[in-house]
């Protein structure tokens, strides 16, 4: 019965048409509710994925996989849609274009990332992608008052079309090479024969380009700063963790294993693709006065460590990304739902207003000094372990430079972390009225720090889970 | 049997010095009486223990493992023997006088207990010194009394003088410790003991032996003359003199600087199987007497001139011990004890009467403080090496020893003995007889109370009856009862007639010059003019290390300060200039505070940020282009290098 | 039609067609400055892709039709693309009377 | 073991950082309860801990062993012997008296006390894991409160001071990481039990660039010339328990880990490294007693002495590496003398610390040139920095004394240049001892201190337990190197002296 297995997308989509439908005949003052019941489709999809938990199949036509990576990545991506909207819920309210819309949009994005995550067809994973792609778009120009909300829409959607354009331009000579766009029958497809064409590698660059654009690696990021400055911070947020998490899951599913072939063509790119990533976005990062814009260049270097483990891409450095993606997310979510917070109090984006803040919201504070701690990768957090199991997955195939390379760069990123810890413990606030934390947010930054110190510390039970469900042996 | 009990000797005073210390402030005066009485015990019990060896009793030795480093044992524990014996009754007993001297002396002094506590606790470290059977507790009692001496010399330390004087004293003593402590290092390490007898027994086995024997005794000998104030670290004893005069009786005339002299005895199973060293010994003995004596003649400070002259009769033991004397050096450290523990005293009553060191401002107080100046008189003539008193003995056998061992120092030291009665008869001259000089100061004199007259008197008799045990009139007693198998010098008349004329010539020389009109003095020194200024100067040691030594470390230390600030920190500070003006960052990256490495790589880094940032445009079309040309040129390159 | 009879035309001629295509697209989305001048451009790249899809279906395995569908697919999506595309371009015209993309740059470093 | 102590131990004053971010920050006196009965209760379990240990066996002891994160082989296991359990002796001392130290904390105290429980943790956890993971963990947990409670509590140039601290140690331990982990690849036994790797064989010319690794992240927390420049800063600014545990005990980290890890896992390539260690460690006696001669900032000058002391602990470390079989009995002494200079120096710097702040407190600078005649203005605090200048300065019969004579002795055999240039530094530490005591306690006192109180109880509380630790290390050695002695002889056997 394959739609008990896709029961979460029905259960995302339909609540989305309601909620749609909702938004459109409920008057803007009555709209709280929303938000809520956004909470709750999402909480309802993750309980939905229970059935499928340990089955082992493919569907539709082999074009959709029952697998646990897929149930990993879905979990993954439902809590981010639970905090993202939990994150949300009072800055949305502030604005004037309020309403159901954004929300849907939101569950339709999520539905897309599941699509991207648990597809096994290209054709599938495209479409999921233009479906992320398309809600984000909009998501971006939310705030349609600000001409920065604009901008970020307008850069974010061209450069996605045209990214996605190229995308498909691969697909097809992959597919018109291979004849095939299922990545099983890839998997199956004669190898030698594969790494032989010419055409085939130019595919496979598109193809690293076209996701390479999603994930932000550098050079195919230049729209992310710009997006993630310009559009509403709570996409932000959602953009640092949810549209990534995805590319990295369709990322796995294609190149460690549909084109495994391959390897010895990608594995240097992802590798020169990673070095340039982190170096480029730790570097650009120092510099920067906005913290969003801050943390979009951090999250592309975050990117290009993750990345070490695609070009590695042995079956610990795949397990490694997993729970670096399960890790970052937890992280990101907490350290945007921070930045929402000061910028939904009208406090501001810049670092300079984040002085003092150890003063007027003191648990807020340290709970963000846990997450920079966690991206630097200092022990007792998660960020340590996601690092340090790249690292060693790095050092034990031989990419000693890579792992040297991150090493260097996370003492490069202290600078930039630095910057705002000291910004919030080291000078005095310039107006010291404390800070109220609403519930939903505090949910939230509870919820992120405590996960990332629990996944660090107890990183054992994650691991194994990961060890099960990973695709890579 | 007394002798297990030896240890109570040193304890006692240990236990004084904690009790002042901490309860001091409690009592009317200060607790001294704490002090006295348990070093008066500490004396009686060290009579005990000499009168049992006296009476032939076996010496006494206790050990224990100390530390046990994997396998290799370290002993440590105590020892009585005759050397130990005598030198536990000289010291107790001065040690015991000082203090009674010193409740008339420091009578209202602001740090009464602290000065009591301090004697108490110097007393216990010369004890253990004195009784340890090993070279580390030797070392340890070493450094404390160095400690304790600090503590005295500066204890006006409100003053200059004994500031500098008191930090002197510790540091060139330390210079001297550092030779002692490799010295042992190099026995330990060659004999793999600590214990007298067992290094000993090592060097006579031939553990260790020629060249490097040589070398191990001469450090451990520099040790010695860094106490002793043997040339060249003789510099600090002088100015040691800041302190208050009962301590430099005791400390700085009778026992501490002695503590050389007795390292050497103690090792003297080192030094004898090494000719050289002893050789080294005997010269550096010789040249400091000399020295010193030289020194002391023009010398107008009271105390400095008591000071130049037991370095002198310091370099007179190292001579004796040097020239295979053991038992006159030995000797003549102890009636040197006495006598010169009485000078002192003798010139800390004049000082006291007359609140000045000066012997220019002194004159004629035989009348007004006749206790004082006769027993300082006696003391003089001991000195001076006049018999029957204590001092003519011993250096009269230091002399035949010299005799016997070589012409030179013989002489040397024959002229030094010489310099010491002239000396001695000009202090005496200058202080008790003549008219007064300064007649403010003459009004006020008045003879000592008693509690400081009367260790003057015990000492006096001391220094007229301590030299006959080691005289032919008891039969060489001293010499059956400490010695070290050398063959006993037989006794040559010339040189006892040679002593006794030197001595009186000495003497005669002094008063005509200083008793009577026959020298005009500034005609004299008009013409020795060069000498005279020399000897002025103490030679120029001070000054002389005042521009190498110390000037050069603190030279150093500047450089080294300097260097650390600018060149090890900075390094990387240039590193990060430089990096900025490559960067040419104005203020990215704002760590202002930060410099160092951090400056350094954050100027490297944040100048590439900038750089890098500039690649975003914030046009959306050249992103775009970005990302095209990266793909096809790198298929290009991809395929030009043929992946 | 069959594909017999369509096989006169080389496959090669058909690549070839689709790769200028999409270097059209390319170009006009790079040197246009014009928002929806650009929107159509990246149109005709998807085309490109298209061509490709339908002629290596063609080719390959004429018995399946996966690439025919998966153009179709691509139509639709470019359909709404170009519809969210429009309405953002449309937003922008309005608030501040701009099309031409290089005068968008409010972010940038 | 029944009880989990050591987990105790290291966790308790954990514990105790949560309860107060639980108090509400009005209720000062509370929070500072809180903190010094959780560090004492560490200190209590470390004393039950010394009157349990077998000595006179060279193993770990007490070890606690939990799988942790298997696929990697990393495990939660601790444990200690004779040298861990000094230093968790010296730990404990330590941590108790800076909670009193920082009585007088008023400014946001409640996030200074957990940031110092936070810290204690870290140390207390270093000096127990005997996994490689484990310990890094703990490494580097440290560094963070660290960084706080100078930046915010540190004086004039704290932040400079704490982010210099920072990025050194952050550095180094990088380097460190890497060196662990290709150990970890190297032996290929699928764990991180230091004691298990340690007993593994490895090439000779790859442990040469592993030490140089290791090396370097031990050495910039010891720290080693040039490593050093970020110590001064760091004590200067620092708070005064700050600095106390700074230079008490982590400093120590650097040295144990050449104990516990660089050593037993390396022997080769520490014999090959022997020469440059004992230079080094050489430069760090004679240099850094030349520059704490040029200070004028009390601190700074005791700061500096640091630097000359652990340059001991370095050349005794040297000597041992290099000694071979032909001086095991000077190793063995050498290797003593290094240990024991961690703990005499703990005691010594941490006091001298206390001291300083004692009378920065009163008189709000530490600049020997507006400071003298102390002795007739503080006469009780005048008389203890005394004592712990010549405690400091090796005076025989106080602990540093030992430490620095077997470091010297054992190191003359084989060093012999190196150890008579190194006494040089001996008589260089007095002076500048000296020189500090005739300006600061000597002399005219001063009128605008006049008014100024002596040291008070607590302060008292705080100096006289390590008056009597000083005294009683120095005259009965034994006490301690019994401890150390049979991890100390295994050590030197490893080394290669039999």
């Amino acid at each position: 019965m394959d739609y008990l297995y896709i029961l979460p997308e029905l259960i995302l989509v339909a609540v989305a048409l309601v909620l749609l439908v909702a938004s459109a005949v409920v008057d803007k003052g009555r709209q709280g509710f929303i938000p809520a019941v956004t909470a709750a489709g999402f909480l309802a999809a993750m309980v939905a994925v229970y059935p499928a938990i340990g089955q082992q199949s493919s569907i539709f036509g082999r074009m959709v996989a029952v697998d646990g990576f897929a149930q990993f990545f879905k979990v993954i991506f439902l809590a981010v849609g639970i905090l993202v909207t939990l994150a949300s819920a009072g800055y949305m309210a502030k604005q004037e274009t309020s309403g159901g819309e954004y929300y849907v949009l939101l569950m339709f994005a999520v539905t897309g990332m599941i699509i991207m995550a648990s597809s096994t067809d290209l054709l599938a994973i495209w479409l999921g992608l233009e479906l992320v792609s398309m809600a984000s778009y909009v998501l971006a120009g939310y705030r349609r008052e600000d001409p920065k909300s604009n901008e970020a829409a307008i850069k974010y959607f061209l450069m996605g079309a045209i990214a996605s354009a190229a995308l498909l331009f691969g697909l097809s000579l992959l597919y018109g090479f291979t004849g095939t766009t299922n990545l099983l029958d890839l998997t199956n497809y004669e190898q030698k024969a594969m790494s032989g064409s010419a055409v085939l590698r130019v595919a496979m660059f598109f193809l690293v380009a076209g996701f390479g654009f999603k994930v932000a690696l550098v050079p195919f990021h230049m729209w992310a700063p710009d997006a993630y400055e310009g559009a509403p911070t709570p996409v932000t947020a959602f953009f640092s963790i949810g549209p990534k998490a995805a590319g990295l899951a369709a990322l796995i599913r294609i190149f460690p294993i549909g084109l495994a072939g391959l390897a010895g063509h990608w594995s240097i790119l992802f590798a020169i693709l990673a070095a340039v990533s982190m170096t480029v976005g730790n570097l650009t990062a120092l510099g920067q006065k906005n913290i969003k814009r801050m943390m979009a260049y951090s999250s592309i270097a975050q990117i290009g460590y993750i990345t070490i483990g695609l070009a590695v891409s042995s079956a610990r450095s795949i397990e490694a990304i997993m729970y670096y993606v399960l890790a970052y997310v937890f992280i990101n979510a907490g350290l945007f739902a921070m930045i929402i917070l000061l910028d939904e109090r009208g406090i501001g984006q810049k670092i300079e207003d984040y002085a003092g803040l150890s003063q007027r919201a003191p648990m807020a504070a340290a709970a963000m000094v846990v997450f920079f701690v966690a991206l630097i990768g200092i022990p007792f957090t998660s960020g340590f372990f996601a690092k340090f199991f790249i690292f060693t997955s790095a050092v034990e195939s031989g990419f000693m430079w890579l792992a040297i390379l991150l090493a260097v760069n996370s003492a490069i990123s202290v600078g930039y972390y630095y910057g705002v810890v000291r910004a919030m413990y080291l000078e005095a606030p310039k107006d010291p009225s404390p800070v109220k934390v609403p519930p939903s947010l505090g949910a939230v930054l509870l919820t992120g720090a405590l996960a990332t110190l629990a996944i660090g510390i107890f990183s054992e039970p994650f691991l194994r889970l990961i060890g099960l469900v990973s695709p890579v042996r | 049997m007394m002798l297990p009990y030896a240890w109570l000797i040193a304890a006692l005073p240990l236990l004084a010095a904690l009790a002042i210390m901490f309860f001091g402030r409690r009592f009317k005066n200060g607790g001294d009486f704490i002090g006295i009485a348990a070093i008066a015990v500490s004396f009686v019990l060290s009579l005990l223990v000499f009168g049992q060896l006296a009476g032939g009793a076996e010496s006494y030795r206790f050990t224990f493992t100390w530390l046990n480093l994997g396998g290799v044992p370290v002993q440590n524990g105590i020892a009585v023997d005759n050397l130990t014996a005598v030198m536990l009754v000289v010291v107790t007993l001065v040690s015991m006088l000082v203090q009674i001297y010193s409740r008339g002396y420091m009578h209202g002094d602001v740090r009464y207990p602290r000065y009591y506590a301090t004697l108490s606790f110097f007393t216990f470290s010369m004890l253990a010194l004195v009784l340890a059977d090993n070279f580390l507790l030797l070392y340890i009692g070493w450094e404390l009394v160095g400690l304790s001496s600090y503590l005295l010399i500066g204890h006006w330390f409100e003053n200059p003088g004994p500031r500098y004087a008191s930090m002197k004293a510790f540091i060139t003593t330390r210079i001297g410790d550092v030779g002692l402590f490799i010295g042992i290092i190099v026995l330990f390490l060659t004999t793999g003991a600590f214990g007298f007898p067992e290094v000993a027994a090592g060097v006579a086995a031939g553990k260790i032996s020629g060249t490097l024997l040589t070398v191990a005794a001469v450090l451990v000998f520099s040790g010695a003359v860094g106490k002793s104030a043997q040339f060249p670290l003789h510099v600090w004893l002088p100015d040691a003199m800041e302190g208050p005069t009962p301590v430099s009786a005791l400390i700085h005339a009778a026992t501490m600087v002695a503590a050389g002299v007795y390292l050497v005895a103690r090792a003297y199973g080192v030094f004898a199987e090494s000719t050289s060293a002893l050789a080294v010994v005997a010269w550096i003995g010789t040249i400091t007497a000399v020295m010193a004596a030289l020194i002391a003649t023009l010398a107008t400070d009271l105390k400095k001139v008591l000071a130049y002259s037991t370095i002198s009769q310091l370099g007179y033991m190292m001579v004796g011990l040097g020239v295979g004397g053991y038992t006159a050096g030995v000797f003549h450290l102890t009636t040197h004890a006495f006598f010169k523990a009485l000078l002192f005293l003798g010139s800390g009553s004049v000082i006291h009467a007359l609140h000045t060191q000066e012997m220019h401002e002194m004159g004629g107080l035989v009348k007004k403080m006749p206790v004082t100046a006769w027993t300082f008189i006696i003391g003089t003539a001991a000195l001076a090496g006049i018999p029957p008193f204590a001092g003519f003995w011993s250096k009269d056998e230091i002399l035949l020893s010299a005799y016997h061992y070589n012409p030179v120092i013989f002489g040397l030291t024959l002229f030094a003995a010489f310099l010491t009665a002239y000396y001695m008869t000009r202090a005496v001259v200058l202080t008790f007889f003549g008219k007064p000089r300064d007649h403010h100061k003459h009004e006020h004199a008045h003879e000592s109370p008693a509690n400081m007259t009367g260790p003057l008197v015990v000492l006096a008799v001391l220094a007229v009856v301590a030299g006959l045990p080691g005289s032919p009139l008891m039969g060489n007693w001293f010499g059956k009862f400490i010695h070290f198998g050398e063959h006993e010098a037989e006794a040559v008349p010339a040189v006892m007639v040679m002593a006794i004329a030197s001595a009186l010539l000495g003497i005669l020389v002094g008063y005509l010059v200083y008793g009577t009109k026959l020298v005009d003095r500034r005609k004299a020194i008009a013409v020795t003019r060069p000498v005279y200024s020399f000897l002025k100067h103490k030679m120029y040691f001070d000054e002389l290390y005042a521009y190498t030594v110390i000037g050069g470390t603190q030279a150093l230390s500047a450089v080294a300060g300097w260097v650390d600030k600018n060149i090890v920190d900075g390094l990387v500070n240039a590193v990060g200039w430089l990096g900025a003006q490559l960067g040419n960052i104005s203020g990215w990256f704002d760590l202002a505070a930060v410099d160092g490495l951090v400056n350094g790589v954050a100027a490297v880094v944040s100048g590439a940020g900038r750089r890098l940032r500039r690649w975003q445009t914030g046009y959306v079309q050249s992103y775009a282009l970005t990302f095209f040309a990266t793909v096809i040129i790198g298929v290009i390159i991809y395929e030009l290098i043929g992946g | 039609m069959t594909a017999a009879s369509v096989s006169q035309i080389p496959l090669a001629y058909v690549l070839i067609f689709g790769a200028l295509l999409f270097g059209l697209g390319l170009y006009g989305a790079l040197l246009r400055t014009n928002a929806v001048r650009i929107l159509m451009s990246i149109e005709l790249m998807l085309n490109a892709a298209n061509i490709n899809l339908v002629a290596f279906n063609q080719y390959l395995s004429p018995g399946y039709v996966n690439g025919q569908i998966f153009s179709i697919f691509v139509i639709t999506v470019a359909a709404a693309e170009a519809a969210v595309g429009l309405a953002i371009i449309l937003e922008i015209v309005r608030r501040r009377n701009i099309v031409d993309i290089d005068k968008i740059n409010l972010l940038k470093w | 073991m029944s009880l989990p102590i050591l987990t105790l131990i290291v966790f308790v004053p954990l514990a105790g950082s949560l309860l107060i971010t639980l108090v509400p920050r009005e209720q000062d006196k509370t929070i500072k309860q809180i903190a010094l009965v959780a560090t004492l209760i560490s200190a209590a379990f470390v004393a039950y801990l010394w009157t349990q240990f077998r000595f006179g066996e060279p193993g770990m002891q007490f070890t606690e062993r939990a799988s942790w994160i298997p696929s990697l082989g990393v495990q939660y296991l601790m444990g200690i012997d004779g040298i861990s359990l000094s230093l968790l002796i010296l730990t404990g001392l330590l941590t108790v008296l800076a909670a009193l130290a920082s009585w007088n904390i008023t400014h946001r105290s409640k996030e200074y006390f957990a940031l110092f429980l936070l810290l204690c943790t870290g140390m207390y956890g270093v000096f127990v894991a005997l996994d490689y993971v484990l310990f890094y963990v703990f490494w580097e947990l440290v560094l963070v409160p660290m960084f706080f409670l100078i930046g915010i509590w540190g004086g004039p140039r704290r932040e400079y001071a704490a982010i210099k601290f920072f990025i050194y140690t952050l550095a180094g331990s990088v380097l460190m990481l890497v060196g662990i982990l290709a150990i970890y690849f190297q032996s290929g036994l699928g764990t991180f039990d230091m004691t298990v790797l340690a007993q593994h064989k490895y090439p000779v010319a790859w442990q040469w660039w592993i030490f140089l690794l290791l090396y370097v992240g031990f050495a910039v927390k010891v720290p080693v010339f040039p490593f050093h420049t970020w110590l001064p800063d760091a004590h200067v600014e620092a708070p005064t328990a700050i600095s106390v545990l700074l230079a008490g005990v982590l400093l120590k980290m650097g040295t144990y880990a050449f104990f516990r890890i660089a050593l037993p896992t390396l022997p080769d390539a520490a014999r090959a490294w022997a020469p440059i260690f004992a230079v080094l460690g050489l430069i760090n006696i004679v240099y850094g007693a030349l520059v704490a001669m040029a200070q004028q900032d009390l601190k700074k000058m005791v700061a500096y002495s640091s630097i000359n002391h652990m340059g001991y602990v370095m050349l005794g470390l040297a000597a041992a590496m290099a000694a071979g079989p032909g001086h095991a009995a000077a190793a063995k002494l050498a290797i003593t003398g290094a240990a024991y200079q961690m703990f005499a120096h703990g005691l010594s710097s941490g006091m001298l610390f206390l001291l300083v702040g004692v009378v920065y407190d009163r008189t709000h600078t530490r600049d020997m040139n507006k400071l003298s005649g102390l002795y007739l203005t503080f006469p009780v605090w005048a008389t203890f920095l005394a004592f712990g200048a010549f405690a400091s300065l090796g005076l025989p019969g106080l602990s540093g004394f030992i430490a620095e004579f077997f470091v010297l002795l054992g190191a003359f055999p084989i060093f012999k240049v190196f150890v008579i240039l190194a006494t040089s530094g001996l008589v260089f530490t007095a002076a500048f001892y000296l020189m500090m005591m005739r300006r600061v306690l000597m002399g005219q006192k001063r009128p605008e201190y006049d008014q100024m109180p002596d040291a008070n109880p607590r302060e008292l509380t705080t100096l006289v337990p390590l008056t009597i630790m000083i005294i009683i290390f120095g005259v009965a050695p034994s006490i301690l190197v019994n401890m150390m002695n049979p991890a100390l002889v295994q050590l030197v056997a490893k080394l290669g002296g039999m």
